[in-house]
Formats: C-alpha cells, structure tokens, sequence
C-alpha cells in the first residue's frame, strides 16, 4: 500500500484575549480554515480541503493547533492561512490569526518541534516571572520536556500519545 | 498557487535576421519548405491603396481544387504518378483534423504522407513510424510512401496499390494546387467533379495607425526597440483590429502598442486566403522587395503566412501535430535595405522550424 | 553606397510568450440577451471568483476585444493563469440566472495565430 | 489521438431538447455520442427502458463541424445501484450498446471493479463519495479495462456542485494516476455541454495530465465503444469479410517458385 502524503502545519492561533482560547474547539478552527480556503481560492480549493484535511491537535493552552493537510495541495491551502481574521465561537466573533510555525511530513517531527519550541517559550517566560515559585514551575516545565524528549527518542513508533506530553508542562 | 497549473504546453519561435542579397540567404528555402499555406496578408504602412504591381502578383496566385471524396489510391494512377514527378503539385486533405482522422497530404517532394489512426494503421498493413507526439500509447503512424521512386508494375508498387484501393480504399475530401505550370490540374482532374477556388483578396486601410519603430540591425529588441514577441503581438492586434491606445488602470484591457512608436497616418492590411502555393508566395516576396527598392516613406513592409493548422507538416517534412492549437506560420519583415527579418511560430507539438 | 549587409543571426526561443490569447464567444438560449463588454468581464471575473476565489478574480487579463452583437471577444491572459481562466471559463453556466456557455474557438500563445485559423476558414 | 466522444448525454423526455443537444455536440465537434438511460435500482421493479429508435430521433443526423461525416449515436444505460441486487444482467441490458454502473457503496464500488461486465463506472458528481477509492479495485478495472467515468454538467448546472466534482474527480486520479479515465458531460441541455478542448483543459484541474486529459475525451473513449463492442463475446470481437481477390502478403525477400505460381491467380503481378 502506498502511503499517501501529508503535510502537517503548526500554528499558533494569536488572538488578543488569551483568555478566549480556552474555548477552542478542533471544529472551530476547521471551520474557520475551511471558509477561509473558500474565500481565497473558491469552489476548486474546497474541493481540495474536502480531500484529507484535518484539524489534528488543539492545545487550548497555548493556542497551538495542528493541521493535516494533503502534500499535493498542502501550498495552496497553507496560502488561505493568513486570511483568516477571526474565528466564531458560540455565535460571537473571536478576532485572531494564525502564525504557522513549522511545517513537517510526519506528526513525529511535528511533535519534536513542539517540544522543542515550548520549552524555548518557557525560557522566554523565565525572566517575566515575578515570584520565585512561578520560576520554579517554569524550571521544573523545562526539565520535565527535555526528560520527554529524551524518552521519545527512544521509543521510536509510537506517537499516538503524543498530546498528552506538552499539555501541562507548557500551560503557564 | 499550485504549480502544476501554471504550466502551457510549449511553443517555440525562432527569429532570423539576414540580408536577401546574402547568397547564402535561406529566405527562399525556408518560405518553399512550409507547403501548406491557408493564408498571408500583408501590412504596408504609408501607403493607402494597393501598388499595381503587388496587386498583378496577389490576384495571380494560382487556384486551388477541392474535389469531394476523393480516393487516396488515385494518386497512384499513372498521369497522377507523372504530375507528382514533375514537381510543384500540393495536395492535402481537408475537413480532416490532424489529432483526430486521417490526414493525407502529398508534398512536392513526391511524398505521400499518410498520418493515421491506430485502426486504420493496422488494417493498412503499410509500414509506418509511430508519431512524434503520442502520449502513453501510440494511437498515430506516419505512413510515407515516396511517389518519385515509386515505378508502375514493380512489387512495391503493387503493393502499395493493394493496400490502398483494396486494404482501406481511403477516401476524403481534397484540396490540390499547383505551382510552376509543370502541371496541369485541370487534365489532371478531368474525371473528378472539382471546384475551383480562387484566393480571396481582401484590403483594408487603416488610418492613424501607432507603428513601432523597427531598426533592422536590432532583431533581439536589446536596444530598447521592440521585442519579437512584442512586434508579433502587435502585428496580430493590426490584423485583428485592436485597439492599441489603452491606459494601464483601465479595466477593459491594458494593451497598448509597444515603445518606441510612433504614428503612421495610413497603412495598408491586405489578406489573401486559400490554399497558397509556396511558390506564390516566393514571388511575392520578390515583388515586395523590388516594392522597397524605390525610395518610399515607409521603412518595412510585413508579410505573415499562415500555414494549415491540420496539415501533418510543417516545414519540409517535419511532422505537426494539433494540442490545443495548431499554429504554424512565419512572418517576413523586409526593410529598404534589402534586410529582413524571419519569425517562425510553432506550437506544442511541431518540430523546430528549419 | 552600399552598406555592408547585416550578418546572418538566429535565435530560438521556447515559450517566449509571457501572455496566451483566447478567441471566446458567449451563448445564451435566446438571441437578445445583450451585455457590455464590462459585463461580460465581470462575468467572466465573478467566473473565476467563484472557482478560484479571491486569488483568482485577482487574475489580470485584457478583454482586447468585443463585439456587442455576436458577444465574442479575444482575451489575454498571462500563460501562468491560462489554465484557470480557461477552466474558469467553461464552467460558468449562467448570467443573471439565465443559463449561458462560453465556447472556445480559440487559443494561441501568439496573438497573430488568431488572425488566420484554418479551421475557421470557410474555403476548406 | 482518435475523434472526440461525449458518452453521456441524458436522454430525458423532451425529444427537440435531446435533438438539439445532439446537435450542439456535433456543432463542438464531437463525432460520437451516447444517449444515455439511467435506472434508478431503489424501485423494486423499475423496467428496464427500450431505447428509442436512433431512427426516430433524426431523419439525418447532424454533421460534425468541420468534417463531412454525421455524428455516431450510442445508447447507453446506467444503473445505479445501493443494493447487490440492482445490477442484473438480463438481455434488456443487450439492447444498448454501452452499459454503466453508478455504484453507491463500498462493497458494489468493488465488484463494479472487479467483476461486473459493464464498460463504465460512474463517480458520483453531485454527493461527497462516501466510500475511499482504494488502489486494488481500481487497479483491477484498469486492468480489465472498465473505465471511470467524471461527468462535468453537475457543476455547471450548480455551481456549488463543483466542489463534489472537483474532490470526487481528484480522489479518483490520484489513485488511478491518471488511467482509464473518461469526462463525459451528462448534458441536460445544449448549454450543458463544453467543447472537447475545453474539457481537455478542464481536466487539468481535476489532476490530469495533458495527454492523460485530452486522452479523456477521445482515445479512452474509443477504448469504451470497443469494450462495448467486445462486451458479451469471450474476449474479443473479430470481424470478417470476405474479400474474394485478396492474395496473401507477399514476403519482401526472394519467392520461391512454388509460392509464385500460388500468386498467379491474385492480381499480385510478379
């Protein structure tokens, strides 16, 4: 069986209450990605979306969503990504936009860059915190990805509990 | 966007530049190897009505035939067999489409050019070369069989014979012409019901016409003078009747004539159509350059030849095939120094012009 | 005084054309359906919005002409966008809900290939 | 490249609205095209349609632009099944000359590829396909040269309809690569239908390649009317005439005596 290629792209939702990506739902987002993909490129790019596009991982944390797309169009849909400007949630208009971040063939290589990214994140937040516990935690996030990383690498298939890693140890 | 679409099957133009007193010139050649011409016109600028002596040339072109349901294996008779040998004799089919039926044309080079179907092909059971521009199989044989060498009541004759009258009595619509008055079509076709054509002239003057200004030394357009790609446009917006004077935010169209120009007060946009010998066209080469010989306002005169979009060749014996457009033609540029210019235009599926 | 002839020189370019022309005409059931050529542009843009979006009723293309009585134009459009306006193009299937087609008689990358089709020609 | 072919046109009910349907398609330069009757498997005993007469249709048939031959006129038969038991090959079947089967689900998407004598297997145009195309049953069609079939009118009808058939056409050729496929129009109208080149260049968008798109339109479905031919014998399909003064071929080299007095009687002259 020949595999059939994807592309899976990292983004960061921005929005500027950070409060509202809470509710982020996987739907949300593939609606918003869908009506964009419409707006930018019409019928002929949602008959592309409707080909194996999904909407893989949310991280209501960090606003980090991950979307499957195939490789074969994976150009054109990615080029709808900087049009979307908002999201609906609940019948109310969450203005936001997407930063993609990475781009990677296999959700492993997605899920490094991940770790990887979030823990620069956390170093970023180090010199922001105001109270010694807060650097604590953050110290203890930082270690406890890198103990991930390291234990990922050794385990080389499985990567179907890959969400469950990053959820906690980057929600500061 | 994605890349796949982006793409347009190929097409190729080549520009000469050349001197016709240079006696290695090949003007003469080039024109003579692209034999099936459906129609030329010519631009003059300055000049408003017909000079008498392009005139006396353009309506003495030499009609053409078309005769109904002709069978291919005629050409095989005897007094066919001679008109071939003696030269200048032009025949190709017509209402026939090159990337769908079968095209029959005979050269006159005294090849008979056979370009068939996969079914027609395998009954024949003449031996021919697959085409050029097939696509995963081959559905389309080039069959030549050579006229000339071809001798009455020898094996290969009769077998060529066979094949044709009995194999597949292949039958279509024709058109004929000849060159030269080696041969007479009239005698030749004297048991057909024929028609006779005769090319149709039709002249125009176009009044305030923006020119491009054209230095012969500067074929490239390196020096700021107009491209080839933009001189062809431009010619094709004249003998299409654009409109050149558009401003760049209008949202109709946005052509305008190229840079430099400048404004001709009338020029002259003569066609001729039907099916053109090579050598009519030669001779109106030569009369267009004794035209510039005299000293004149205008700097140039143009010349397009359209060739056949469904002949099987372009120039010489060159296979052509139909993509999505089955252009072939060459457009002559003659200066008052006896310079010129050549274009020739092919589209996706012909060889590169000689 | 003669001048020296100008040397022999020759070029060969492949795909030398930046633009594609299309030769198009536009049929409704009934005959006296008419439009300008603003409309029909704006038909064929709402066309190309409706297959390729935004991105596509951004294509740049000339309507070079336009006849009002038999609604046939020639366009040009850059090669790289030829393939979607074409496409575009045969699947509008209405204006102002009366249903219409394009027919294509035509496509070249030189304009001057317009002007002498043999498969127009009446005489073969 | 052979001639260009439109086989589907919907039969319907109105008699001018199919003649002049025909008669756009000759004018775009289509020489053979197939009226097609679709059943609809739901009803228990829905009756198989009699094709009309071609006769009937027109008292001369149309000629195609460009050409001096009319245009060829098939009939054709779809089925659409949901049920195992909406495709029975019965001899009302016999009296078409192409047969098509719109499978609806999974398991008859398989054994329309694998086993049913039809020529053409339809992919729906209007629905989101609610099964995969998974590479074995296309590749057994392709070998047993069934083709699929994409028909474009859906979306020009209704234009949110293009989506269906833009994802439904794109699934299905990244699968079969390209192979095996035809594009049909499904024409209601006369203003349904789109000329062959344009169809040849449509079929870029749906994933094809240049040759693969114009293929499409003409050698593949030339390679459908022949299945059709062909469908009902063994294997294949022979022809034979009789051809009294035919001799048999000459080899190019020297003959030997006792061959050329067997010519003698031929009109091959030695």
């Amino acid at each position: 069986m020949v595999r059939l290629k994807a592309r899976y792209l990292l983004c960061e939702v921005c929005m500027s209450e950070r409060s509202m990506l809470r509710l982020l739902e996987e739907k949300d987002i593939f609606q918003a990605v869908k009506t964009a993909v419409t707006t930018a490129h019409g019928q002929y790019g949602l008959a592309l979306f409707n080909i194996g596009s999904a909407v893989r991982y949310v991280n209501a944390y960090t606003g980090v969503v991950m979307l499957r797309f195939r490789k074969a169009h994976y150009q054109l849909l990615w080029s709808a990504l900087p049009f979307i400007t908002s999201i609906w949630k609940q019948g109310q208009r969450v203005p936001c936009f997407f930063n993609c971040i990475h781009v990677g063939g296999t959700i492993r290589t997605c899920q490094k860059f991940l770790i990887r990214y979030s823990r620069q994140q956390l170093f970023r937040m180090l010199p922001h915190c105001k109270t010694e516990a807060e650097k604590q935690q953050v110290r203890k996030a930082v270690l406890s990805c890198s103990l991930n990383q390291l234990r990922q690498d050794d385990d080389d298939d499985d990567n179907d509990d890959y969400d469950d890693d990053n959820d906690d140890d980057d929600g500061k | 966007m994605s890349p796949e679409l982006e793409q347009c099957p190929r097409s190729l133009l080549v520009c000469e530049k050349g001197n016709f007193k240079n006696e290695k010139s090949r003007h003469e050649s080039q024109a003579l190897k692209h034999s099936f011409n459906c129609r030329i016109s010519l631009l003059i600028p300055e000049c408003g009505r017909l000079p008498v002596m392009l005139e006396k040339v353009l309506s003495n072109f030499s009609s053409y035939f078309h005769v109904q349901d002709f069978p291919v294996s005629t050409f095989l008779e005897e007094k066919w067999l001679d008109a071939v040998k003696k030269g200048g004799f032009y025949a190709l089919s017509s209402k026939t489409r090159i990337d769908e039926d079968n095209v029959v044309a005979v050269l006159p080079s005294g090849q008979l050019i056979l370009s068939l179907d996969k079914d027609t092909y395998e009954q024949l059971g003449l031996e021919g070369r697959p085409s050029q521009y097939s696509h995963r199989k081959t559905v389309r044989h080039i069959v030549t069989v050579d006229l000339k060498s071809l001798v009455l009541g020898t094996k290969k004759y009769q077998r060529v014979l066979l094949c044709l009258k009995e194999r597949v009595p292949l039958k279509t619509d024709f058109l004929f012409t000849a060159a030269g008055g080696a041969v007479s079509l009239l005698d030749l076709l004297s048991k057909q019901l024929y028609e006779e054509c005769r090319p149709a002239l039709h002249c125009r003057t176009l009044q305030d016409l923006l020119c491009p200004s054209l230095i012969p030394s500067d074929l490239k357009g390196e020096s700021g003078s107009v491209t080839p790609t933009q001189f062809l446009e431009w010619l094709g917006a004249v003998s299409l009747s654009i409109s050149c004077d558009n401003q760049a935010t209008s949202f109709l169209s946005t052509y305008a004539c190229p840079e430099p120009q400048s404004s001709v007060s009338q020029a002259l946009l003569c066609t001729v159509t039907g099916l053109i010998s090579p050598q009519d066209v030669c001779k109106l080469l030569t009369e267009i350059r004794r035209y510039l010989d005299e000293p004149k306002l205008t700097s140039w005169v143009s010349l397009t030849v359209h060739g056949c979009a469904d002949s099987p060749v372009s120039w010489g014996s060159a296979e052509h095939g139909f993509h999505k457009g089955g252009e072939n033609f060459y457009n002559f540029v003659c200066f008052q120094n006896q310079d010129y210019w050549l274009h020739m235009a092919t589209g996706a599926k012909d060889a590169c012009p000689p | 005084m003669e001048k020296k002839p100008t040397p022999y020189e020759r070029v060969v370019c492949k795909n030398t054309s930046l633009y594609h022309y299309m030769k198009i005409n536009l049929v409704f059931d009934s005959r006296n359906k008419s439009l300008s050529a603003e409309q029909f542009k704006q038909l064929i843009i709402t066309g190309l919005k409706d297959l390729y979006g935004e991105v596509g009723a951004a294509f740049p293309f000339d309507v070079l002409t336009f006849n009002q009585t038999e609604l046939s134009a020639i366009l040009r459009v850059y090669h790289s966008s030829l393939v979607k306006l074409w496409s575009a193009i045969t699947l509008i299937g209405s204006y102002e809900s009366v249903s219409c087609a394009f027919r294509v008689t035509q496509v070249s990358p030189f304009l001057l290939a317009l002007s002498g089709n043999s498969r127009e020609m009446e005489v073969f | 490249m052979s001639v260009f072919m439109d086989l589907n046109i919907t039969a319907g009910t109105d008699k001018a609205k199919l003649q002049s349907t025909i008669e756009t398609a000759a004018h775009l330069g289509y020489s053979t095209v197939a009226i097609n009757y679709v059943v609809e498997g739901q009803k228990k005993k829905q009756l198989i349609p009699t094709p009309q007469p071609l006769a009937e249709l027109f008292e001369t048939f149309p000629t195609v632009q460009g050409k001096s031959r009319p245009i060829k006129v098939l009939n054709r038969l779809t089925v659409v099944a949901t049920d195992a038991s909406h495709f029975r090959p019965t001899n009302e079947y016999k009296n078409f000359d192409l047969l098509a089967v719109h499978p609806k689900t999974d398991k008859l998407f398989h054994a329309a590829c694998m086993n049913y004598d039809v020529d053409i297997i339809c992919i729906s145009a209007t629905e989101p396909q609610s099964f995969h195309f998974k590479r074995s049953p296309v590749n057994g069609a392709i070998e047993r040269g069934v083709f699929f079939e994409i028909s474009y009118s859906a979306g020009i009808r209704d234009p949110t309809m293009k989506k269906y058939t833009i994802t439904n056409a794109v699934n299905l050729i990244s699968v079969c690569k390209g192979k095996n496929v035809i594009v049909a129009s499904g024409a209601e109208a006369p203003l349904n239908l789109r000329g062959p080149y344009d169809i040849a260049n449509l079929g870029l968008i749906f994933g094809l390649s240049e040759g693969d798109s114009k293929a499409a339109v003409s050698t593949n479905c030339r390679s459908v009317v022949l299945h059709g031919e062909t469908r009902g014998t063994a294997l294949g399909i022979i022809h034979t005439m009789k051809r009294p003064q035919l001799p048999t071929e000459q080899p190019e080299e020297e003959i030997p005596a006792a061959k050329k007095a067997k010519t003698d009687d031929g009109s091959l002259i030695v």
